[in-house]
């Protein structure tokens, strides 16, 4: 029994329809991105593919092929899309157990979206409290916070104000929810008005 | 609506947050050697005062920190928020 | 259709288009920019609705918000309850008739869309009448944002409804050049037909956008008709203006009885002349402005008269030289009219005593009392107000953090000083916000109001008779006389009295009444204006549609739907749905043909016979690591985990501090210094919050780190006695054998490279492995034992089969078999309470008094004794008098059903309960009334199927 | 002139109410709270025990508080024993209030629903309607489509998102016109020459020993034979006074209005899984009633988010609610217990007497409290059916848990 697993993405049946939305938004369902989640104490001073982890708060920075998330004062998010679900997680426990910390394999825990184009803040407005503000919600921000009704955690990628680009990662059972959600907060957007 | 002060955090919707009650209210040391006025004393009652409180609160929908607060139950004003590292004792 | 009313030109309405509406199940005309009220006054129709208790004909009575007179109910292009005809921009196609009281509901629901958007201001301004224009350009130029939210189709405010000049030009001309440099301000919002109903902490404005009804039919679907703003503000600033103050006398409801500003409005906004012969009734100067200007439109002023002894020596000579007769000293005293106002009746008053009245002829009578100034959101906010003798109305009275208000709104009267006010109170905010001024202009430059004199503060006029025409709120047909019964019948609260007279609480939520109220009510009780007060300002400022609050969150967006990986096969193969919690669990696979009982039977068959398939993956799951994991969770459990061996899996419990069980689940040791913890479906989210609380706030000190993996891991039960050869063909690489893969171990192996987790943990009894498997490899791994178990016939079942399943072994579902009052020992489960173990959460109140009750409720089954009875889930359980009936009630109760099912296994119907003492009444006979007949039930413990536990080794 | 629309006005009040009494020195009996609880136990000291010297203290207005505010729902189908018997003794005399008070009090029973939305719900809900037949209490289990029939403008269609699979019903239960209630009691109270006294905060009592011999007020100390603490959300103030503790938690608790409607809704309906409770009151208006707020909260405010949830929740369950209009919203302070029961009966102090945490409960169980409580403090022993909400039941550990198992608030 070598052969291989097929992978199934909680976003497939959404796909379709989330091409089709209009101009000035972009939602897409990003590849299986492998995630670990780490405990560690922030005075620890650990290093991570190349990079010190952030400690302030609600940021996040790039590390190796992927990003290092600040999720909690001794809680951070690693992401890496080249990296298996398992192999992550070795590798990031292999570097904290010496300090103390642990590592847990979340890959399947979380799906990514990202969300672009001139309207994506606006979208992003209509189900998000925090202040997206171009000058507030700059690149290498991320915030735990709601969108809509699903928890979500939301990194800023690009700030620029006519084209921003958004990562939202979402418990994996609520990733049909939350791309109903969206779908329904771009109607408004579409040329022909549906027969709802 | 309040905008509540996650010590790490920062303001964020009351919505994100979830309530814990009355601080300072340690488990006992030794609950088998509390009668049953002491123990139900910590299992049920609380203090409900009109006015300043010391609370509990945790930023539930952000980065699920529990954290200390002094609050107005009158007028609903925060105090201050307080990380629980920052105090000696537990934060029940 | 003419609009004989209409002004040959001028207003801020259309001419060029016409559009086309019905009311009363007449047609009329109007343009875009008139108001449905203003349409039907430019018709000459007055009378809008009729009172809701006496059945008196209203109008219009003012030319916004603060009308109480013209309430109407939409019927096309969809029904709505009950709107204000001053306050409906006119459409083509609109539908609408006068209100007698109740508005009406649609019987269809409603297709339009609603939504809500969050923003974030250094600055909100609400009204963009001149002090709320000039605050919002203020702190624009600045380089703050800010947001300028107005209610009106149009900014202006104030401005719209007067000739007044600014710079030298027209003022809409200067609004114009406003609202266009506020545009070109890229961190500007600027809301139009945007109402900020609430104020609420922290500078949070809710705020409702009406963004398609003046489109009509024509509204595009896909947009939100309406939209509720949640703004975040670092300073709010209150510019909503003020709202003219009636003067309460006889008769004082008639249609064609207007408040002065609002006849101006109408004239100058809309072109519409409110009559032809006009009678102006005034305590202030103000109002004067009213007379005059309809007098140039052509309206013959038949009298100005003037409550104040002197009225106003200035304002008599502008009257003069119009041929407009002032008297001073004198009050309307009544009215004459039925549809519409025929004369005005009007007396001198001198020391508080009404002369002979004599009727002037009119068909628009305009009153001025004074103004109130808006101070709802403020007060709201929790801001104090004051009454002001001056002004003979309430004002703030303290500075609230963040909140400001500016203009009218506060008590400034004429436009230079709201232009003023309004830079002020923005300066004060940016100063607070430490933001530099920036390049400011200066303000426009306007007439100097001409020095006047005193307003007089006159609620009433006394009426001669008991009040009972004298109207204080028309919308409530409360009268002077209602005030009077109420003070005489004892009260001295402005509550007790709104209360006692419903007086302020309808549709205007006394806009209009409520401060004359106060006032009318300190005089019958002689007491000052301040010492009654007013009764408290709540939100909505304006009424909201409960849609436009519900926004998104309707229908399928309702609540969250959460669904595991394999939840598109379940689809497929036809499962029927159990709500539990927010997820979607199948309950059944029906086949054609079979009903629920049905399909059970075949599924619990299928599965004790051969093998079944579950998929479990909605089990909470956490991952608890660190050197102090053990001891963690040896606090958390009743029973001892620590002692627990790498490999091995246990059940364990949880309580509550009250020592009431909250959850239970299996724990694998993964590691020294590593736990699975399984959940119950529906307590998650509550155990692990549950856990970090105690990690947290108590035990900061233990070394241990939580993480949830529920959607990490899908988790699918294979079971019944051919579960080892599904699982053993899928994954080769295992020994499956009872010898190498006991009960209650786990090992883990992979397939095609990906980990999987393998456990040997039995719900049901049987032989049975748990699957575990990253969810992404999920819907692949499903269908691998799928197809490993068609030669044996392999059957999905959902949660209705999973609970047959294991009440026949007596495994209780927590939050099913118990309900927050059942303890450990309740449940028969005292061997999973520690002995050995100093303490756990919940040990100490196992030995409060009331634990060690002897009646205390047991998890007991039940055989109905005619073998057929499938007793409700819920049923209570009694024992019969002598006679075998039952008692008269309170009928004595041992208990109730908490599980029932038809057993395939045992060929009978079963049942588990929690009964009294229900150990020790085992082999007993009790009732169960079911549809009003006893049914006899013995009690038996509550393993029936399997008790020596022979098969869950296979 | 058009006739008058049907139900759109009110009976009148009566020509005089109460006096607005000045306290005396001294009263038999001194009531601590002005509200519904308090005026009825005024009332029934008199009626059914002929104690008359007694003072009723309001630190605001008469009945100003949560019988102001509440959405004046009553039923008595509560899950367990004891609380059905205080509900049910309250809604007999609910059926016999208008006369007893001579008040047209609009009590009206018009049934109430209790939607069940979930599996657990339908089995919560069977076992609360059997255990409620046993009781004596009327009560019965509804399918859908007998829901739709009671009242047709629920949504009982099985797309929407949490499916009604049914309820129970009570016939019996209804609503009725709080002021007029409170109002009724209080005019009693006043003719049977007890002092409604308004404007009256009570800042600390005089104790001697185990007893209580006065209450110091913002109006003066007044001197007091017995003590009753009816104060609702404001309890643990007066109980920290006297220097003992009640497990009760204040919390803000909204309730909303909407303009006046022609007649729509037949009865009240409750559910707890979607969260909505509604009754279209006499003059037509829609009396909402919202969650309780998590916090602590003496303000008579709450966060509007709950009222948004409310309204998602109306609208869900009745579509035809969409274009109604919000008109007005407000709070309240309801003191809640660990066991979601009241707390009534002896206090540490022989003559001092609790009656609190009523949580949303309180309105439905004035007239029975009342009754209980005048008997509790007249006779000097607790009536048997506020006997089992002693304070002890929290050392003992015999609770009256109706959180788990009723499943139904307010």
């Amino acid at each position: 029994m070598a052969d291989l697993l097929t992978r199934s993405h909680p976003l497939e049946p959404y796909l379709t329809a989330l091409d089709a939305l209009p101009d000035g938004l972009r939602v897409t369902a990003e590849p299986f991105v492998a995630l670990a989640g780490l405990r560690v104490d922030p005075a620890s001073g650990v290093q991570l593919r190349g990079a010190a982890l952030p400690t302030t708060p609600n940021t996040w920075v790039p590390a190796g092929d992927g990003r290092l998330v600040w999720l909690g004062p001794d809680e951070w998010l690693v992401t890496s899309p080249g990296t298996a679900p398992e192999a992550l997680e070795a590798e990031v426990a292999g570097v904290l157990r010496p300090v103390g910390g642990v590592a847990v394999d979340v890959s399947a825990q979380r799906i990514g979206l990202r969300i672009s184009g001139p309207r994506a803040r606006q979208v992003l407005a209509k189900g998000c409290a925090i202040d997206l503000h171009p000058r507030v919600f700059v690149p290498g921000s991320s915030a735990q916070t709601t969108l809509g009704q699903a928890g979500v955690v939301l990194l800023a990628l690009d700030g620029r104000d006519d084209d921003a680009e958004f990562a939202v990662l979402v418990r994996s059972s609520f990733a049909g929810y939350l791309a109903t959600w969206l779908l329904d907060a771009c109607l408004e957007y579409a040329d022909s008005a549906p027969t709802s | 609506m309040q905008l509540i002060e996650c010590p790490w955090c920062g303001p964020r919707e009351e919505v994100e947050f979830h309530y814990g009650g009355q601080a300072g209210v340690p488990y006992p040391e030794d609950p088998a050697a509390l009668d049953d006025v002491q123990w139900a004393q910590y299992v049920f009652f609380r203090d409900n005062p009109k006015g300043r409180f010391e609370e509990r609160w945790s930023h539930a929908a952000g980065c699920r920190r529990w954290f200390n607060a002094v609050r107005d139950t009158a007028t609903y004003r925060f105090e201050r928020v307080q990380r629980p590292d920052t105090t000696q004792a537990g934060t029940r | 259709m003419s609009a004989p009313f209409r002004t040959p030109e001028g207003g801020r309405i259309d001419r060029s288009t016409t559009l086309e509406f019905t009311f009363d199940g007449q047609t009329h005309t109007g343009h875009p920019g008139d108001t449905l009220a203003s349409a039907l006054l430019a018709a000459g129709r007055h009378s809008i609705a009729t009172s809701v208790k006496l059945g008196r004909p209203r109008g219009v009575a003012a030319a916004w918000a603060e009308d109480p007179g013209s309430l109407v109910q939409i019927e096309e292009p969809f029904p709505e309850p009950m709107l204000l005809a001053t306050t409906v921009e006119l459409y083509d196609g609109l539908v609408a008739h006068g209100l007698p009281g109740q508005g009406r509901l649609a019987e269809v629901p409603d297709s339009a869309r609603y939504d809500a958007v969050h923003h974030h201001v250094d600055v909100l301004v609400v009204g963009a009448g001149p002090a709320g224009l000039v605050a919002a350009l203020t702190a624009a130029r600045a380089g703050a944002r800010v947001a300028l939210v107005d209610e009106q189709a149009e900014a202006g405010g104030a401005l719209l409804g007067t000739d007044d000049v600014l710079d030298g030009a027209p003022a809409p001309e200067w609004v114009a050049a406003a609202v266009a440099e506020l545009a070109a301000h890229p961190d500007v919002l600027h809301l139009q037909r945007t109402t900020a109903f609430g104020l609420y902490d922290d500078g949070f404005v809710l705020a409702l956008e009406r963004r398609t009804d003046h489109l009509g039919t024509a509204a595009p679907r896909n947009v939100s008709r309406q939209r509720v703003w949640r703004i975040r503000a670092r300073r709010v600033v209150v510019a909503a203006g003020a709202h003219e103050r009636p003067v309460v006398f006889a008769d004082n409801d008639r249609p064609g009885i207007m408040l002065a500003g609002g006849a101006r409005t109408f004239l100058h906004r809309y072109g519409v002349l409110p009559g032809r012969e006009a009678v102006l009734f005034t305590t202030n100067d103000s109002a004067y402005d009213a007379a005059l200007d309809l007098h140039r439109a052509g309206v013959r002023v038949q009298a100005v008269v003037d409550a104040r002894p002197e009225g106003s020596p200035q304002r008599r000579q502008d009257c003069e030289r119009a041929g407009i007769r002032v008297l001073s000293g004198a009050v309307v005293t009544g009215t004459q009219g039925v549809e519409r106002v025929t004369h005005a009746l009007v007396a001198p008053l001198a020391a508080g005593e009404v002369g002979a009245s004599s009727a002037i002829g009119c068909d628009l009578l305009l009153v001025s009392g004074g103004w109130n100034p808006a101070v709802h959101l403020f007060s709201q906010a929790r801001g104090r107000l004051r009454y002001d003798e001056a002004l003979g109305a309430f004002l703030p009275a303290e500075e609230l953090d963040g909140v400001a208000v500016a203009g009218s709104a506060a008590g400034v009267l004429d436009l230079a000083g709201c232009l003023a006010d309004g830079r002020r109170v923005a300066d004060a905010a940016l100063a607070a916000l430490g933001l530099a001024a920036g390049e400011q202009s200066a303000l426009p430059a306007v007439e100097a109001t001409p020095a006047g004199s005193a307003p007089m503060t006159l609620w009433r006029v006394p009426d001669g008779g008991d009040g009972s025409t004298s109207f204080v709120d028309l919308q409530r047909d409360a009268t002077v006389a209602d005030l009077a019964r109420a003070t005489g019948a004892g009260l001295r609260s402005m509550e007790h009295v709104k209360r006692y007279t419903t007086i302020g609480t309808a549709h205007d939520q006394g806009k209009t009444s409520g401060v004359l109220a106060s006032g009318i009510t300190a005089e019958l009780l002689g007491v000052p204006v301040q010492a009654t007060g007013t009764t408290t300002f709540r939100p909505p400022y304006t009424p909201v549609a409960f849609a436009a609050l519900a926004g998104r969150d309707r229908g399928r967006l309702f609540d969250p739907e959460r669904v595991t990986a394999v939840h598109d096969w379940h689809v497929a193969e036809g499962a029927v749905f159990e709500d539990v919690g927010q997820w979607k669990r199948p309950r059944y696979y029906p086949r054609p043909g079979e009903d629920m009982d049905a399909a059970v039977l075949r599924e619990c068959a299928a599965t004790r016979g051969g093998v079944g398939i579950l998929d479990g993956s909605t089990l909470g799951k956490i991952d608890v690591q660190g050197p102090d994991a053990a001891e963690f969770l040896d606090r958390l459990y009743t029973n001892m985990i620590s002692s627990l061996k790498v490999g091995s899996v246990r059940y364990g419990v949880m309580c509550g501090v009250d020592g009431m069980v909250i959850d239970d689940g299996t724990v694998l040791r993964l590691a020294e210094d590593r736990f699975l913890v399984l959940t119950t479906t529906g307590g998650a989210a509550k155990v692990l919050d549950w856990m970090e609380e105690w990690l947290q706030t108590e035990w900061p000190q233990l070394r241990v780190r939580l993480a949830s993996v529920t959607e990490q891991w899908s988790t699918f039960p294979v079971v019944g006695p051919r579960s080892r050869d599904v699982v053993g063909a899928v994954f080769p690489d295992v020994d499956v054998s009872n010898e190498a893969f006991p009960f209650m171990t786990w090992r883990d192996t992979a397939l095609g490279g990906v980990p999987v987790r393998l456990a040997r943990i039995s719900f049901s009894g049987e032989l049975a492995y748990e699957v575990y498997v990253n969810s992404w490899y999920a819907r692949a791994v499903w269908e691998r034992l799928i197809e490993a178990g068609r030669p044996h016939g392999i059957t999905p079942y959902g949660t209705e089969t999973m609970h047959v399943l294991r009440a026949e072994k007596g495994y209780p579902i927590i939050g099913q078999d118990t309900d927050g009052t059942v303890t450990p020992h309740d449940l028969g489960m005292a061997w999973a309470v520690s002995k050995k173990k100093p303490d756990f959460i919940g040990k100490r109140s196992f030995a409060r008094p009331a634990n060690s009750d002897p009646l205390r409720k047991q998890l007991v089954g039940l055989l109905p004794v005619d073998r057929d009875t499938v007793l409700p889930e819920g049923s209570q359980i009694v024992e019969l008098a002598d006679g075998g009936q039952l008692p008269p009630p309170p009928v004595p109760m041992l208990g109730h059903v908490t599980s029932s099912y038809r057993s395939a296994e045992l060929g009978r119907p079963f049942a588990l309960a929690l009964v009294k003492g229900g150990r020790s009444r085992i082999g007993e006979t009790v009732h169960v009334p079911v549809d009003g007949t006893l049914v006899p039930v013995e009690v038996t413990g509550s393993v029936l199927v399997d008790p020596e536990g022979a098969r869950r080794d296979g | 002139m058009t006739p008058r629309t049907p139900g759109a006005d009110l009976p009148e009040h009566p020509d005089f109410l109460w006096r607005d009494a000045e306290p005396k020195k001294s009263y038999d009996v001194v009531i601590v709270g002005g509200g519904g609880h308090g005026l009825a136990t005024a009332h029934y000291l008199a009626k059914n025990h002929g104690i008359t010297n007694v003072a009723v203290l309001e630190k605001g207005w008469l009945a100003g508080g949560n019988m102001a505010r509440n959405t004046t729902i009553i039923r008595s189908n509560y899950l367990w024993d004891e609380s059905s018997a205080i509900y049910e003794h309250s809604l007999k005399l609910w059926e016999g209030l208008e006369e007893d008070l001579g008040y047209p009090i609009l009590f009206s029973q018009r049934g109430v629903l209790n939607l069940a939305h979930t599996l657990q719900d339908v089995r919560d809900s069977v076992r609360r309607v059997e255990a409620n037949k046993l009781n004596g209490v009327d009560a019965e289990w509804v399918e859908p489509d007998e829901v739709r029939k009671i009242c047709p403008i629920v949504n009982t269609s099985s797309d929407i998102r949490y499916p009604v699979l049914g309820a129970t019903y009570q016939p019996r239960a209804g609503i009725a016109k709080h002021d007029y209630v409170a109002w009724g009691f209080a005019r009693r109270a006043d003719e049977a020459g007890i002092d409604l006294i308004q404007d009256c905060e009570v800042t600390g009592f005089t104790t001697d020993g185990d007893r209580v011999t006065g209450v110091q007020t913002t109006r003066g100390t007044i001197a007091a034979g017995k003590v009753a603490l009816c104060a609702a959300g404001h309890t643990t103030t007066l109980t920290d006074m006297l220097g003992f503790r009640v497990p009760v938690q204040s919390h803000p608790l909204q309730a909303l209005v909407s303009e006046l409607l022609e007649p729509v809704h037949p009865t009240v309906v409750m559910s707890n899984a979607v969260h909505v409770y509604v009754s279209q009151a006499h003059k037509g208006e829609l009396v909402m009633g919202a969650g309780v707020d998590s916090y602590n909260g003496y303000g008579q405010r709450g966060a509007f988010s709950i009222i948004e949830r409310q309204m998602a929740a109306a609208v869900e369950l009745f579509p035809v609610f969409a274009r109604a209009h919000l008109l007005r919203t407000w709070g309240g302070i309801v003191d809640t217990s660990p066991d979601a029961s009241p707390i009534v009966g002896r206090t540490p102090y022989e003559n001092v007497y609790l009656n609190c945490g009523w949580g949303t409960g309180g309105f439905k169980a004035t007239p029975g409290i009342g009754d209980c409580m005048a008997h509790t403090i007249a006779l000097d022993e607790p009536h048997p059916h506020v006997a089992p909400f002693a304070l002890d039941r929290f050392v003992t550990g015999a609770l009256v848990d109706e959180h788990g198992a009723a499943a139904v608030a307010h």
